[in-house]
């Protein structure tokens, strides 16, 4: 009698270990990738009720970002500006703008503008913006270069350990007290970043917590 | 010449003296190799017994039960569960304890014996391998599902994260999943590794394709070459000698969990060896809970589970049994002499607490029980030492049961102190796990060959290349 | 003298039938004595010395074995004290990570050592008998089967620089060995 | 990369007051809703607040709306910005204002937090006058009366849904009338404006009757006081002052008896170690353990029936001792009793208030009958304590109708139409008043209340009321110090404020929110100016307001005259007494699921009222309130002391006329022959919460028992009632957990704490390695000095409402799954018929070894550099392994999804309804997590609280050294509501710091010492200051012994390790 098992099903165990070998490595480079807030989050640009743009109110007209979010330097929360704020000008400035029509809708009824959220952390987690922009730390760092999106989209994945790259090394990402606004900020041509966080984390003593307190009650 | 002839001669040439030097054979009626085979490998070959269908009745609604009842807890919360402050832990842990102890007597019996040159093993250790998979498995199921966010318990596994936060090897907690889950995996090697001769055995004698299949997948194109079994036999040596530290070191690692503690009553050094000794203890135990109806189903198994067998077994129980009793001894020693009152008022409880029952069932069960086997005739007498062996599986229970939830429930603070009482899901999960058990074993029994062929051959006379042959 | 196998394809080598583990066990003595390089008993169970009686030695698979321990325990180390040193550094029951606490991370070492020693004795045993192989010539000889029973066998294969398809035959028939067969491939 | 989401634009009107279901539309829901509020029901689903303008204050909350977008990938949520902005607010910022809670005593003085528009957390006010910024546990739980979603929400009418307007014009229509049949019930308050109202009504309609009732009210007090000193004196006490304190049936200690601010002085008087005045000296009669007899030096057990012929005792031999004939003919004017009252304990107790007399205080309960009080203020004026240690002021009483008058002119049908505001006389009158069937005779009865309770269904007209955090109002507290009430909120229910009613009652058209207090204060105010105005409220208060001191002379013959009615104790008779709950005070809290919870001071019963009794009588009754069974009897005959998993026999108890049940419990210390039930519980029909919960004790209460009921029958059923404890072990042990010694043993050796039990033997702990160091500027710590706290539970309950702490319900308390953050436990030390008790406050010790730390697989408890043993919830998965090795127990775990599920249907699983009431939501605190189902939770320090103030301080340092700005003074919540000052928190590296001090005290220790964990909480012992010559004065302060064990229970303890120490406790110093 010959054998029960043809001759190929001699390779066939190598030929398993090696698509096995394959497809876990996929996988795992799968999941990771796929399963971060780089992939889930990174890019995440809603359609908002009015179409605003950073780039002409920041870019164009020079404003700054505490016309609108006018608390950031006092809370924890960077508030969206009320529909106060944007009637402020826009009863003058465009004011039959199609485009403004939820804001003059709000204006009229009371009733709020929903604006859709981006930038979203896990409710268990306290970010506090009125302490990283005192010191030293620019909105750019977390929001990217806002002054020129059209449309705002998560730029940075804020994940935790996103997080604690810059409290480890503060220094990457310290500025003067006077470009903490400034979106188009550079290090000056005779200085590197590293070398003026490294300053400012001397003189101002900054020891940003790593332990899960800082951020986690 | 045939074999069988050849087989009976030398004794009878042998002088007198020299026969009183001959050890017992460890086959009797003068077994041949076909005849190990055959009988054997018909146990899986032959048609389904109704016996096992009826216990198969028994077992599979249970584990069906256990498993509804996970899914109750996993779904609802451990609160399911009697589990309180302070008593955190209780029966998950205590089950766990109890499993992962049950599941120590068969690696210890493969490897520990197989190194000392035991050979009175070759007969019960697959059986014995198997049934510390399965409890392995039941065991399992506790620490991973006594978890308040199951769903998260994959902090346990040191993959990179998006949170770049990793685990805490100091904690016993962590040494237990390592430890567990390298049990677990060495003694599936272990096994399946015995399994490859005996698989192609049943290969070469099935008739069916499905089988054909099945089972030559499974040996893997074992041949049976002795270029293959040096290797084979140096790969089975070195998973002993690396069974037996692990063996010993799981037992000590879950010990740890209450060692490495400070509450009183956990606290303790001796935990480790008395871990262990009373793992071997209750494991073999289980061994021949099982062991004594297997043979008693299938009678000639009775020629390789010999009589002998039974007696050696009963020994190591009587051994362990009275180390174990031994430690209970000098926990209470060391906390008077230690003159801790925390310590001294635990041990106190445990015995004359609310939790006395636990104590004394303990007491009675793990060192008064086994004292049964000093008799020879209770030794050797299977319906005995089946009745005898019940108590340390029950004391071994209530060992663990009274050092987790008893101690738990009054350690530093009186006012914090509680009692825990385990709720219907506690009891249906735990009986449950006696289901998966026995659902796992009948499945073994029907499958695969229940006692390790190749090795019960190389034990019979005939098996020395120098059979028959003048002595050296 | 027998052919199994398809008698057109090459000829694997020669085996023979032997009764007992004595018989192989001369038998092997005789075939290392003859100077035949490629060959193999094949017994239901492992001969005690029959390693010597092949002219054999002892298996390299220990060797293996201790480089995948070492692999283990590195790996555990660098673990523990990579994240906990390096990656990650946190304060813990008020514990430093140093020389006097390495206590603490020597259970995950030891089983991690234990974990990838087994793997590599079993993987490794494997490998080197070129396992998984569910087709063999030998598996066209039906007789070979009761190898997995009682019986014992001798195969001398074609590979062998001394074999030649008559003396073989006539060499094992002259060491007690009976059913000698040529065995062909698929 | 960009990826383009379209979501579909939120609902118009975000329903922030549905839940998720209802959203969903949900069948299930909508018939729960129908259930839930049988009145009113479909009304409810548009009395939302959207309807609100509050609304527009929830800027910059998100408001979900994720259901039924299953499709994308992301949920989105919205971010709501205020459509104008709002003065102050700042989205994310806390803002605090100044009130104040209404009192039975007066008021509590308040600084509410708000976060976005939503009072969430009620602080003392440390500027008032008359507080030193304590609060009480109801004062801590009325945050979550104000969002309990079973508040009523409607106004109904003959209990159909009706409007505002309608009530409006009805009260109107009334206004219109002469007012000739018109009766107003209502609680006694300290409002001026009420008063102006009253006033003017009582012009408006000369034949009103004005009743006032309040089932605790202290009307015996009030008639005392005015017999003996004329009408509307009040007395207030100066502890600063008293060496000697005597209490008799009085809890004065508790503040929810006496209220924030009475109290006041005491605790500072119980300091060993303070300059310039002794240590005082208190002395307690009472029949069940009080929060005062438990911190008394010398203790009584007395029946209450038999306080008064202990007073005329103790009156006729201070009468002797002052030749004062005012006392004399007082204390001959009580009738006199056969007691077994020790007469070496009066004569001592009367020998050191003579020895003291000017500088002591005699104290009677607000609820003991008047001869007694009035038989006490003849004693204090005799000892001269009038002006000098009580100082008495002229306060605004007016003399209101009785709730007996009312009753009298509706017998008669006198009244018409009848208001009732803020009161639930159906469930809580007197029971020989028969009040449910005296209202059927009012054809016009209006019911102002929280809750559509018992009285607001008999009624025609069911208001709801709304809460002094929804209304505009004022008090004034004790001492007459005028309080503001302002409200944080617009009611979130439509409820009405009494003053609001009364305003149309009186005629006028819209009620008009701050006028109608603006009005008194211009009346009150010396000078009312915009400027005092806003101060006012700002403050909370007016200064230099209080009542005017006066100089009363005592008025032997009336005083006599009222001793005269004392009754006799009856001998041989059962007693029973009356107390106010610890939880639910009259019953008004019994919807308040934080205070069901918090265990009673003594007893350590939650969710229940339990008859307590003492064991002597329990054994002489047959009661038994442990059946654990068979094997606990074995356990019990072995020498445990089995108290745990509390089955208490039900009793019947009887006045001949009316029967009530209850289930027993055997209370340590408790007088004999004497019962005492908590009143307020066993309420049914109202809410689900309520019922089921404990025993109805109102119906045996009548106009001539309000305090106790003499003779009283019982019978022991042979039914059993399971009893939810949250301590159920009563004795220490032998175990030095709480330290304690005399005064004298003080005065030897200060430090004697320090090297009690296993601390003065263990050897010095050695480590094998060095310890990370904690390197941060500041390292918390915590003192808490067992000499002042009292066991009160305001922390407790400050802890729940700071931490969201959730509520598990008895089942899981039975369970011993209880979840408070920080707990009191209660110690009974020596013979358990009359121990002494301890108290002891058990929090997170934040060890600097943390053995919990060490056995966390995952990481998810861990130390900060600052010290704090922190717990990161969203890294925890739950092994209970640190909680199995805390020593203090103090970690809890969320064995079900407490906050997410009823609590009656967490065995449920998935098919429990999920999600909390919306209104609830906003009661929580914004800056904790609220955790979920299988996490660890436990006390943090209020992390939240440490870190905001970390982050003011780099907010306010800006690109400066940090060091160079200092962190602003907090507190942490238990701190700061603690009323006695006895938890310390702060910075322990600065050795400034208050914290610094108290843990170098020498009376300071840490627990467990031997297993070197380095606990960061450091407790000081307790001082007792016993009378050498008082019988027992040996015993006092020996809860841990001095060669001596008061802690005798357990004979194991005894021969076994404690003894072999007990050389080690007579000779500390030998070490």
């Amino acid at each position: 009698m010959a054998n029960f098992f043809p001759k190929w099903t001699n390779w066939l165990p190598l030929k398993v270990v090696i698509c096995a070998g394959a497809i876990v490595t996929f996988l795992v480079a799968g999941i990771s990738y796929y399963f971060t807030p780089k992939y889930t989050r990174v890019g995440y640009e809603p359609t908002q009720p009015v179409p605003f743009s950073h780039v002409i109110h920041v870019q164009q007209l020079g404003m700054d970002c505490r016309y609108c979010h006018s608390f950031v330097e006092v809370a924890s929360h960077s508030n969206i500006p009320t529909t106060q704020t944007c009637m402020a000008c826009h009863t003058q400035i465009k004011a039959d703008s199609p485009k403004l029509a939820a804001v003059r809708e709000s204006w009229k009824t009371g009733e709020p503008v929903n604006w859709v959220r981006i930038h979203k952390l896990p409710d268990y987690t306290y970010f506090n913006h009125a302490v990283h922009v005192n010191r030293g730390v620019s909105c750019y760092s977390c929001h990217g270069a806002v002054n020129e999106m059209k449309v705002v989209y998560q730029h940075e994945t804020q994940s935790m350990s996103w997080c604690l790259d810059c409290h480890r090394a503060p220094e990457n990402h310290l500025r003067p007290p006077s470009e903490i606004y400034n979106m188009a900020w550079h290090p000056p041509a005779d200085t590197t970043q590293r070398q003026i966080g490294l300053k400012f984390k001397e003189e101002w003593e900054v020891n940003p917590p790593v332990t899960c307190g800082g951020c986690h009650r | 010449m045939s074999n069988a002839s050849a087989s009976a001669e030398p004794a009878e040439q042998l002088t007198a003296e020299e026969k009183q030097l001959v050890r017992a054979p460890l086959v009797l009626n003068k077994r041949t190799m076909g005849w190990i085979s055959n009988y054997i490998s018909s146990i899986v070959e032959a048609k389904t017994p109704i016996w096992w269908y009826v216990a198969m009745a028994i077992t599979a609604p249970l584990t069906v039960m256990c498993l509804a009842m996970l899914v109750y807890l996993i779904a609802t919360g451990v609160g399911v569960w009697g589990n309180n402050h302070p008593v955190g832990w209780a029966w998950d842990i205590t089950n766990f304890v109890f499993w992962i102890g049950i599941g120590h007597a068969g690696t210890l019996i493969s490897a520990i014996l197989f190194l000392t040159r035991q050979k009175w093993r070759t007969s019960i250790n697959r059986a014995a391998e198997a049934m510390t998979l399965f409890a392995v498995v039941c065991a399992g199921i506790y620490p991973a599902l006594h978890v308040g966010r199951v769903w998260m318990a994959w902090f346990l596994a040191p993959v990179p994260n998006a949170n770049g936060i990793w685990q805490n090897f100091r904690s016993p907690l962590l040494w237990d999943v390592f430890a567990v889950s390298t049990y677990f995996t060495v003694s599936v090697l272990f096994w399946y590794t015995g399994l490859i001769p005996d698989l192609a055995t049943l290969r070469d004698r099935c008739k069916t394709k499905i089988r054909k299949f099945i089972y030559g997948v499974l040996a893997l194109g074992w041949r049976g070459g002795n270029r293959q079994w040096r290797h084979y036999e140096m790969a089975y040596l070195i998973l002993a000698g690396l069974s037996t530290p692990l063996v010993l070191s799981v037992h000590s690692v879950v010990s740890f969990d209450f060692a490495t503690s400070v509450v009183p009553g956990w606290h303790t050094t001796i935990f480790p060896p008395y871990f262990v000794a009373g793992a071997i203890f209750g494991g073999f135990a289980m061994v021949l809970t099982i062991m004594i109806p297997a043979c008693a189903v299938y009678k000639p198994l009775h020629d390789l589970v010999t009589i002998d067998h039974v007696d050696k077994m009963c020994k190591i129980i009587l051994l362990t049994g009275s180390i174990v009793g031994y430690a209970y001894l000098m926990e209470l020693f060391i906390a008077w002499y230690g003159s801790n009152p925390y310590e001294q008022a635990a041990f106190w409880y445990r015995a004359f607490g609310p939790y006395w029952w636990a104590y004394w069932s303990m007491m009675f069960c793990n060192v008064i029980a086994p004292q049964f086997f000093w008799f020879k005739c209770l030794r050797t007498h299977l319906v005995w030492v089946w009745i005898i062996v019940q108590f340390p599986n029950a004391g071994m229970w209530f060992e663990r049961f009274v050092i987790i939830a008893t101690t738990l429930a009054r350690d530093f603070m009186p006012s914090a102190w509680g009692m825990f009482h385990p709720t219907w899901v506690d009891i249906l999960t735990f009986v449950g796990t006696f289901g998966l058990f026995g659902t796992l074993f009948l499945l073994f029994i029907r499958f695969l060959p229940m006692i390790c062929m190749f090795e019960v051959k190389a034990v019979l006379p005939e098996a020395d290349p120098h059979h028959g042959e003048a002595h050296h | 003298m027998n052919a199994v196998g398809n008698t057109q394809a090459k000829i694997y080598g020669i085996g023979a039938e032997f009764q007992s583990a004595r018989d192989l066990y001369h038998a092997a003595e005789k075939i290392r004595d003859a100077g035949f390089q490629k060959w193999d008993v094949f017994s239901p169970f492992p001969i005690h010395g029959m390693d010597e009686a092949m002219g054999m030695k002892k298996s390299i698979l220990g060797k293996i074995v201790f480089f995948g321990g070492l692999t283990g325990f590195l790996t555990a180390v660098s673990l523990e004290f990579g994240t906990s040193s390096f990656l990650y550094p946190l304060i813990v029951a008020g514990k430093p990570t140093n020389l006097y606490t390495v206590p603490a991370f020597f259970p995950v070492m030891f089983e991690l050592t234990i974990l990838l020693s087994a793997f590599t004795a079993v993987f490794g045993m494997l490998i080197l008998n070129g396992l998984p192989r569910l087709n063999h010539q030998l598996f066209n000889w039906d007789r070979f089967k009761l190898v997995t029973e009682d019986k014992f066998f001798v195969a001398i294969e074609a590979h062998d620089a001394k074999f030649s398809s008559r003396s073989v035959s006539d060499f094992l028939e002259s060491i007690g060995g009976t059913n000698i067969t040529t065995i062909h491939g698929d | 990369m960009k990826i383009n989401f379209h979501h579909p634009a939120p609902e118009k009107t975000p329903r922030i007051w549905r839940s998720l279901r209802e959203l969903e539309n949900d069948p299930e829901f909508e018939k729960h809703l129908h259930t839930e509020f049988p009145r009113g029901a479909d009304v409810y689903q548009d009395s939302g607040l959207s309807k609100r303008d509050f609304i527009k204050l929830m800027g910059a909350s998100i408001a979900l709306a994720g259901v039924g977008l299953t499709g994308c990938r992301r949920p989105e949520s919205y971010l709501v910005p205020f459509t104008k902005g709002v003065e102050f607010t700042i989205p994310g910022k806390f803002l605090y204002y100044a009130t104040s809670m209404p009192a039975r005593f007066g008021a509590i003085p308040l600084v509410a937090t708000t976060s976005d528009g939503r009072p969430t957390k009620l602080e003392g006010n440390p500027l008032h006058p008359f507080s030193n910024g304590g609060t009480d546990t109801f004062a801590q739980a009325e945050t979550l009366n104000l969002y309990d979603p079973h508040r009523s929400k409607q106004i109904t009418e003959n209990g159909k849904p009706s409007s505002r307007e309608a009530f409006d014009a009805y009260v109107a229509s009334v206004a219109q009338s002469d007012g000739s049949n018109l009766a107003i019930l209502t609680e006694p308050s300290s409002s001026p404006t009420r008063a102006r109202f009253r006033a003017a009504l009582q012009t408006k309609f000369p034949k009103l009757v004005w009743a006032e009732y309040d089932p605790l009210a202290p009307t015996a007090a009030n008639a005392a006081n005015e017999a003996s000193f004329g009408s509307s004196v009040r007395l207030v006490p100066q502890f600063s002052r008293a060496d000697v304190i005597l209490a008799i049936d009085s809890d004065f200690l508790n503040p929810i008896e006496t209220g924030i601010g009475y109290a006041q002085g005491f605790s500072a008087r119980r300091n060993p170690e303070q300059k310039g005045a002794s240590m005082n000296r208190l002395y307690a009669v009472e029949n069940h353990y009080t929060v005062t007899g438990g911190m008394a030096d010398h203790r009584l057990r007395c029946k209450i029936s038999e306080t008064g012929e202990f007073a005329r005792q103790l009156g006729l031999a201070l009468a002797a001792a002052t030749n004062n004939a005012a006392l004399a003919e007082v204390a001959n004017a009580f009738p006199a009793s056969q007691t077994s009252i020790d007469p070496a304990w009066i004569k001592e107790c009367a020998a050191d208030l003579a020895k003291n007399a000017g500088s002591s205080i005699v104290l009677a309960g607000p609820m003991t009958p008047a001869p007694v009080q009035v038989l006490v203020n003849a004693i204090n004026n005799a000892l001269g304590n009038i002006g000098s240690t009580l100082l008495p002021v002229k306060a605004d009483l007016v003399p209101a109708a009785s709730i007996e008058d009312l009753a009298a002119a509706i017998d008669k049908g006198n009244v018409k139409t009848l208001f009732l505001m803020g009161v639930n006389p159906v469930y809580n009158a007197p029971a020989n008043l028969g009040f449910k069937e005296l209202l059927s005779k009012v054809p016009d009865t209006v019911h102002l209340g929280f809750f559509e309770d018992e009285t607001g269904t008999a009624s025609r007209w069911h208001v709801p009321a709304a809460h002094f955090l929804e209304s505009w109002g004022d008090c004034r507290t004790f001492d007459g110090t005028y309080t503001s009430v302002q409200p944080m909120i617009l009611p979130l229910w439509n409820g009405v404020s009494e003053i609001e009613v009364l305003n149309i009652l009186s005629g006028a058209t819209a009620p008009e929110g701050p006028s109608l207090v603006r009005e008194t204060f211009n009346a009150i105010a010396p000078q009312a100016t915009a400027e005092s105005w806003n101060a006012f409220l700002r403050d909370g208060f007016l200064p230099e307001s209080a009542f005017q001191q006066i100089q009363p002379t005592f008025n032997a013959a009336t005083a006599s005259g009222l001793a005269k009615k004392g009754a006799p104790a009856k001998a041989d008779a059962l007693e029973l007494v009356f107390l106010q709950s610890s939880s639910v005070d009259d019953g008004r809290y019994a919807n308040n699921s934080w205070l069901l919870e918090t265990p009673d001071f003594v007893t350590k019963v939650t969710w229940d009222n339990v008859l307590m009794v003492s064991p002597a009588t329990a054994v002489r009754l047959g009661i038994k309130t442990n059946n654990f069974g068979l094997l606990g009897d074995v356990a019990e005959k072995m020498g445990n002391d089995v108290n745990y998993d509390l089955i208490g026999d039900i009793v019947e108890l009887s006045d001949g006329k009316s029967t009530i049940e209850a289930a027993a419990i055997v209370a340590p210390g408790h007088a004999d022959d004497s019962l005492s039930i908590a009143l307020g519980y066993g309420r049914k029909g109202v809410s689900a919460l309520m019922d089921g919960v404990g025993f109805d004790a109102y119906p045996l209460r009548s106009s001539n028992s309000m305090r106790f009921l003499d003779g009283v029958t019982i019978k022991v059923t042979d039914r059993n009632y399971p009893i939810a404890q949250t301590q159920e072990h009563r004795s220490m042990e032998g175990r030095d957990l709480v330290r304690e010694g005399s005064l004298e043993r003080y005065a030897k050796d200060n430090a004697f704490a320090q090297t009690m039990g296993m601390d003065s033997h263990i050897p010095p702990n050695i480590s094998l390695y060095t310890h990370p160091e904690l390197n941060a500027k500041d390292q918390w710590g915590m003192t808490v000095d067992l000499n002042t706290c009292t066991g009160c539970n305001a922390c407790v309950v400050a802890c729940q409402a700071e931490n969201n702490v959730p509520v598990v319900g008895k089942d899981q308390v039975r369970k011993n799954r209880d979840m408070a953050w920080i707990r009191l436990d209660r110690y009974f030390a020596g013979d358990s018929s009359d121990p002494e008790m301890l108290s002891h406050a058990i929090m997170c010790q934040h060890c600097e070894n943390a053995p919990c730390e060490t056995v966390c697989p995952v990481n998810a408890t861990v130390h900060s550099e600052d010290g704090l043993n922190l717990m990161a919830y969203n890294r925890c998965i739950g092994t209970r392994y640190c909680a199995n090795n805390c020593p203090w127990k103090v970690r809890r775990f969320n064995y079900f999804d407490y906050n997410q599920r009823p609590i009656d249907e967490l065995y449920w699983g998935p098919l429990a309804k999920k999600g909390m009431a919306d209104s609830l939501k906003m009661s929580k605190n914004p800056n904790v997590t609220v955790r979920m189902r299988g996490v660890m939770e436990k006390c943090t320090f209020c992390i939240q609280r440490i870190e905001e103030a970390k982050i003011s301080r780099l907010v306010e340092a800006g690109p400066t050294p940090a060091s160079d700005t200092p962190i602003a003074p907090f507190k942490v919540a238990c701190q700061q509501a603690c009323p006695n000052d006895s938890i310390v928190f702060g910075n322990i590296a600065d050795p400034k710091s208050q914290v610094s001090r108290m843990r170098k005290d020498p009376r300071g220790y840490v627990m467990f010492k031997y297993l070197n964990v380095s606990p960061r909480v450091t407790y000081l012992a307790r001082i007792r200051n016993p009378n050498p010559k008082m019988p027992g004065a040996d015993l006092v302060g020996m809860a841990n012994g001095s060669g001596h064990h008061g802690d005798a229970h357990g004979e194991h303890a005894d021969q076994g390790h404690v003894d072999s120490h007990s050389d080690h406790h007579t000779e500390p110093a030998a070490h």
